[in-house]
């Protein structure tokens, strides 16, 4: 029934190079006549979004539809653009993470570490190892409540309600705890080049174990709810097939590429904070339909959970942050950091010209190249399997339109 | 892992790529070529594994824009960045037949830096609208306060 | 008292009985979800929210009646009228005991079903009316998907008709008095599981809820057909759909389970004089089942309802019915 | 098979109605703010109900988006003035970074949080008006200078 069995771990399997093919050309949208006989008909072109529900916020998609099928489809980006890539030249070091919060809204301690990396490569800090582990401690306690809204989304896009509720309950456990431990519920502003703003208070230890006693047989709920149900599986299986040449070519990282069977993790590819000292499995899928994306998601859920306890358990003694100036200015230079953030690969490259403030920054957004194959893969799906296939990319528009 | 800079420079060399420079630093293996040889680099690269492009952006030099290609080999997770001088609203050519992947961030590119890519099937806009005057990643360009949009 | 007159009240009985249903249901779902959805629903209007419902029809009156531009006048303003008018009609056959009844249709059942299989016209003409894409695509899907499932309702219906040797709702409920092997009430669920269960099914769809919320379809459509209505216009939609919902659980109670009958107790004065409270109770818990069931799964695709009425729901009905006939002549003679 | 995962399914759900509601009714219920909860910034007071601020305009500098800003004139003898301390709470985002940068901790994150309002003058608001700035010797805090030593 449930067989998420099929998510083994990791085999170190990767596509073969030079399985590449040339896409098709994107088509751009036109009217085209699909005369069935005499009768003249239209495609019909509809706008899903800026305000669907399903879009997750503004994004705006144009399907061309023939009936229910979708013949073609272009997102349409840019709702939510604030110009966070130009913001960030004007600001110093320190306060650049209070703008990347509020890109990846969902996740922001991950971008939020990947700026602090960049700017240590930068200028040579080194970073404390009690540092290190709260930040892989936040960052997994994150990824679950970042997981977790994905999760009740999915559901919402495929018509269950339950789902959605009770991921919240989990969702708003975990915020707390964040809340106790940063200040804040979603805008953190908590790791900080060097390290991070403050020692882990009093308490979160029992919070998180608390916390940890009841997940797992919440998560076998999740299972039973969506995972076990007839309808569910029939809605995602062999829907929206993303293979791993497609994922590939189009940038794609994340759980969307593990779910095609490639077996790339920044986490293990490039270990940085302290996941080099935590043992975890990166579950891998086969085909790439939603239902790998769906199960890669939520054995990652029960691994996180797992690595919340070993990064407790683990956790050492020290400083919580380095010595950092605040009007920081590394040598002039560039730098890439790169973590696996709850949506695949987020990267920060920066270029120094040595001043106190970054000439560039760029944020690779995970969601930005995941978003991309929506073209390809949405086309020859129904609406309801457009709607199921953006489900399962988890999108966040903050961090596509940055 | 870091690939070695003489390897990437021999593979480009043989693809009929003449490097203006290629380096290890920081970043790792940066090789500088020209802007109009880029898609042939990309796609003898891309034969030699580097099948994902990480990420494309541009960098407003204050002279011109500097496209840079960053590309990586699951394999063995090797990287290059390569790095082209675009001038301002000059062209380069458009490697979405060789990476797709660059379909969306050559846009970008394209409206906020003020470079055009030849060859773009889609070459609209991505993120600001039309109204938005000038290219907004350009260093002429200064931040203004919404009053001072206003008027 | 005169025949008009007469008829003029109950079906002024029925009207009321309509309207309080609607806005009992209403209530009562959003508790409901609530429940399982570890939340509290309303609670402001009213001790535990009950008037939440009523503050929600004056705020229904009180909007602006929107009409899109380019959306056919006639065909937008009937629409509302033909998916209301049904669900209403439908009301009319039902018995609430042996003399609580608005009439005695002897073909009580028919009349029902034909009822309820005038909704689709009116979402069709809505989603058509309102020349909007989703809206459009929502009212095509409520015709296929009532088409569908249309069928299979009919089928499952006609082994306690057949059992009792009539369509008249009455004379369906009296012939499940009294008991199978001394403990067991005569209720046709028992012997008709399996048309009980195809039932269930498409009543679900009948109805539209979810996993067969097709023509709303929230996260695909938008709410599909009812997307252009404002108003009171969008309340009759609403409210339609809810008395769809007590139609049909009333049937099923009808026909499966006994109606106002008490289990055991099916001759006792008492419990027939109670049976009009019996009978809205059993019907009150099959809606809850549907609303839970409703809170409980995901929507299934377009296509996967089709093919499971087509390929699954009809074959397994037909021969259901056939199998049923078979075995009632078999015993019977 | 199908429709056993559906009753499985059914089976959660009604579970979960028996757990009941985790429905905090806010206005009614409050939960209790964590000690580093961020909100809106105000002001500090010394023991004797003087305010701390020594206008030395740090925060004013550190504050990202430029919300915060103090007029400052001089007093007869010498010492600074404060005018007014302006706090823009309409913009604030409170990343806490004035607060992290002020040597004299005479500013904090304070646990106010209802801060909606329907009168767009009270975004605007004025933590310190017409007052003396404190000698900045005198406000030093005993705990900032142990956490520089």
């Amino acid at each position: 029934m449930s067989d998420i069995g099929r998510i083994g771990p990791s085999t170190g399997v990767v596509p073969t190079e030079g399985a590449h093919r040339i896409p098709v050309l994107p088509r751009g949208l036109r009217r085209a006549p699909s005369g069935i006989d005499e009768v003249a008909t239209e495609h019909l072109i509809v706008n899903m979004g800026p305000q669907h529900p399903s879009t997750h916020g503004v994004l705006h998609i144009l399907l061309e539809l023939d009936g229910e099928v979708v013949v073609a489809a272009e997102a349409s980006l840019g709702y939510l653009h604030r110009g966070i890539e130009k913001l960030v030249e004007h600001r110093r070091y320190h306060q650049i993470g209070t703008l990347l919060d509020r890109a990846d809204y969902v996740s922001g301690l991950h971008s939020e570490t990947a700026l602090a990396m960049a700017v240590e490569s930068l200028a040579g800090i080194e970073v404390p190892e009690k540092a290190q582990w709260i930040r892989s401690l936040v960052m997994e306690v994150n990824r679950i409540t970042s997981h977790m809204l994905w999760l009740g989304t999915f559901g919402l896009d495929l018509g269950a309600m339950a789902p959605f509720l009770y991921t919240m309950r989990e969702r708003e456990a975990l915020l707390d705890i964040l809340e106790a431990i940063t200040g804040s519920r979603m805008m953190f502003n908590y790791v900080r080049p060097g390290g991070v703003l403050a020692d882990l208070p009093a308490g979160i230890g029992v919070a998180l174990d608390t916390f940890l006693a009841t997940f797992d047989g919440y998560m076998d709920e999740y299972d039973t709810l969506l995972g076990g149900n007839e309808i569910f599986v029939e809605r995602v299986r062999g829907v929206g097939v993303i293979d791993a040449t497609t994922a590939t070519a189009f940038g794609m990282t994340g759980a969307c590429l593990r779910a095609a069977g490639v077996d790339y993790d920044v986490r293990k590819a490039a270990p940085y904070a302290a996941y080099a000292h935590v043992e975890f499995e990166v579950p891998l899928g086969t085909v790439g339909d939603c239902w790998d994306r769906y199960a890669v998601r939520m054995e990652e859920l029960r691994w996180a959970g797992r690595l919340i306890r070993q990064l407790l358990d683990g956790m050492p003694e020290g400083d919580h942050t380095a010595k950092v100036p605040k009007g920081l200015r590394p040598p002039a230079g560039e730098s890439y950091a790169a973590v696996e953030s709850p949506r695949g690969e987020l990267g920060i490259h920066l270029v120094s010209d040595g001043s106190d403030r970054p000439y560039r920054m760029r944020l690779r957004s995970p969601a930005y190249f995941n978003l991309a194959v929506i073209d390809e893969a949405l086309s020859g799906g129904l609406v309801a399997d457009a709607v199921a296939t953006l489900g399962s990319l988890d999108i966040v528009l903050g961090e596509i339109d940055r | 892992m870091r690939p070695d800079v003489d390897a990437t420079t021999e593979i480009l060399t043989a693809a009929g790529v003449p490097l203006k420079e290629a380096s290890s630093d920081t970043l790792g293996v940066v090789c500088r070529i020209e802007a109009f040889r880029l898609e042939a680099a990309l796609a003898a690269l891309r034969a030699v594994g580097y099948q994902t492009l990480v990420d494309l952006f541009g960098t407003d030099t204050g002279e011109a824009v500097e496209l840079t290609y960053h590309l990586r080999r699951l394999g063995d997770l090797a990287e290059v960045y390569l790095k082209a001088i675009v001038a301002y609203d000059c062209e380069a050519p458009s490697v979405w037949r060789v990476y797709p992947a660059a379909l969306y961030p050559e846009r970008e590119a394209a409206e906020l830096l003020g470079v055009s890519f030849a060859g773009h099937p889609n070459p609209k806009r991505l993120l600001t609208t039309e109204e938005v005057e000038g290219h907004l990643l350009r260093k002429d360009v200064l931040l203004r306060t919404p009053e001072e949009v206003a008027l | 008292m005169s025949p008009l007159l007469q008829a003029l009240l109950r079906t002024l009985a029925a009207v009321a009985l309509l309207l309080v249903n609607g806005v009992v249901l209403i209530l009562m779902l959003r508790k409901v979800l609530a429940r399982l959805h570890l939340r509290l629903g309303p609670t402001r209007v009213g001790p535990w929210g009950v008037l939440q419902t009523v503050a929600d029809v004056f705020k229904l009156l009180t909007k602006e009646d929107f009409r899109p531009s380019g959306a056919d006048k006639w065909l937008f303003r009937l629409a509302p009228v033909l998916v209301f008018v049904p669900s209403f009609m439908a009301y009319l056959p039902l018995a609430l005991s042996d003399t609580w009844r608005f009439s005695d249709l002897d073909t009580g059942v028919l009349f029902v079903l034909a009822a309820g299989s005038l909704v689709p016209i009116g979402i069709l003409m809505a989603g058509w009316g309102s020349n909007a894409k989703w809206s459009l695509l929502g009212g095509l899907r409520a015709a296929g998907q009532q088409i569908a499932y249309e069928i299979p309702l009919m089928l499952s219906v006609l082994g306690p008709v057949m059992f009792a040797g009539s369509l008249n709702v009455a004379a369906i409920v009296n012939a499940q008095r009294g008991v199978w092997l001394g403990v067991i009430p005569r209720w046709f669920v028992l012997p008709q599981l399996v048309g009980f269960v195809i039932f269930a099914i498409a009543g679900q769809a009948e109805t539209s809820q979810t996993p067969f919320d097709m023509s709303e379809a929230e996260s695909e459509l938008i709410t599909g057909f009812a997307n252009e209505y404002s108003g009171m216009r969008f309340g009759f939609m609403f409210l339609a759909e809810f008395s769809n919902m007590f139609v049909v659980s009333a049937l099923g109670v009808t026909l499966f389970f006994g109606g106002w009958l008490v289990p055991w107790a099916d001759r006792n004065p008492l419990a027939l004089a109670l049976g009009p409270a019996v009978f809205m109770l059993k019907t009150y818990l099959g809606i809850a089942v549907m609303m839970w069931v409703r809170g409980t799964l995901p929507r299934v695709r377009v296509d996967q309802l089709l093919a499971f009425s087509w390929k699954t729901l009809i074959p397994v009905s037909l021969a259901w019915t056939v199998l049923s006939a078979l075995v009632m002549r078999a015993v019977n003679l | 098979m199908w429709g056993l995962g559906i009753l499985k399914g059914m089976a959660v759900t009604m579970r979960n109605a028996m757990r009941g509601p985790i429905t905090v009714r806010y206005p009614d219920q409050r939960l209790p703010l964590p000690e580093r909860a961020r909100w809106a910034v105000s002001h500090r007071y010394d023991e004797n109900g003087r305010p701390k601020c020594t206008a030395c305009l740090i925060c004013v500098k550190e504050c990202p988006d430029h919300i915060l800003s103090i007029a400052v004139s001089r007093t007869a003898d010498g010492g600074k003035h404060i005018d007014s301390y302006r706090y823009e709470l309409g913009a604030c985002m409170m990343c806490g970074l004035c607060v992290e940068a002020c040597p004299y901790d005479a500013i904090e994150m304070s646990h106010e949080y209802e801060l909606a309002s329907a009168d767009q003058g009270d975004l605007v608001r004025e933590l310190l008006h017409d007052v003396d700035a404190a000698s900045p010797r005198r406000a030093a805090s005993p705990a900032k200078e142990a956490a520089d030593a």
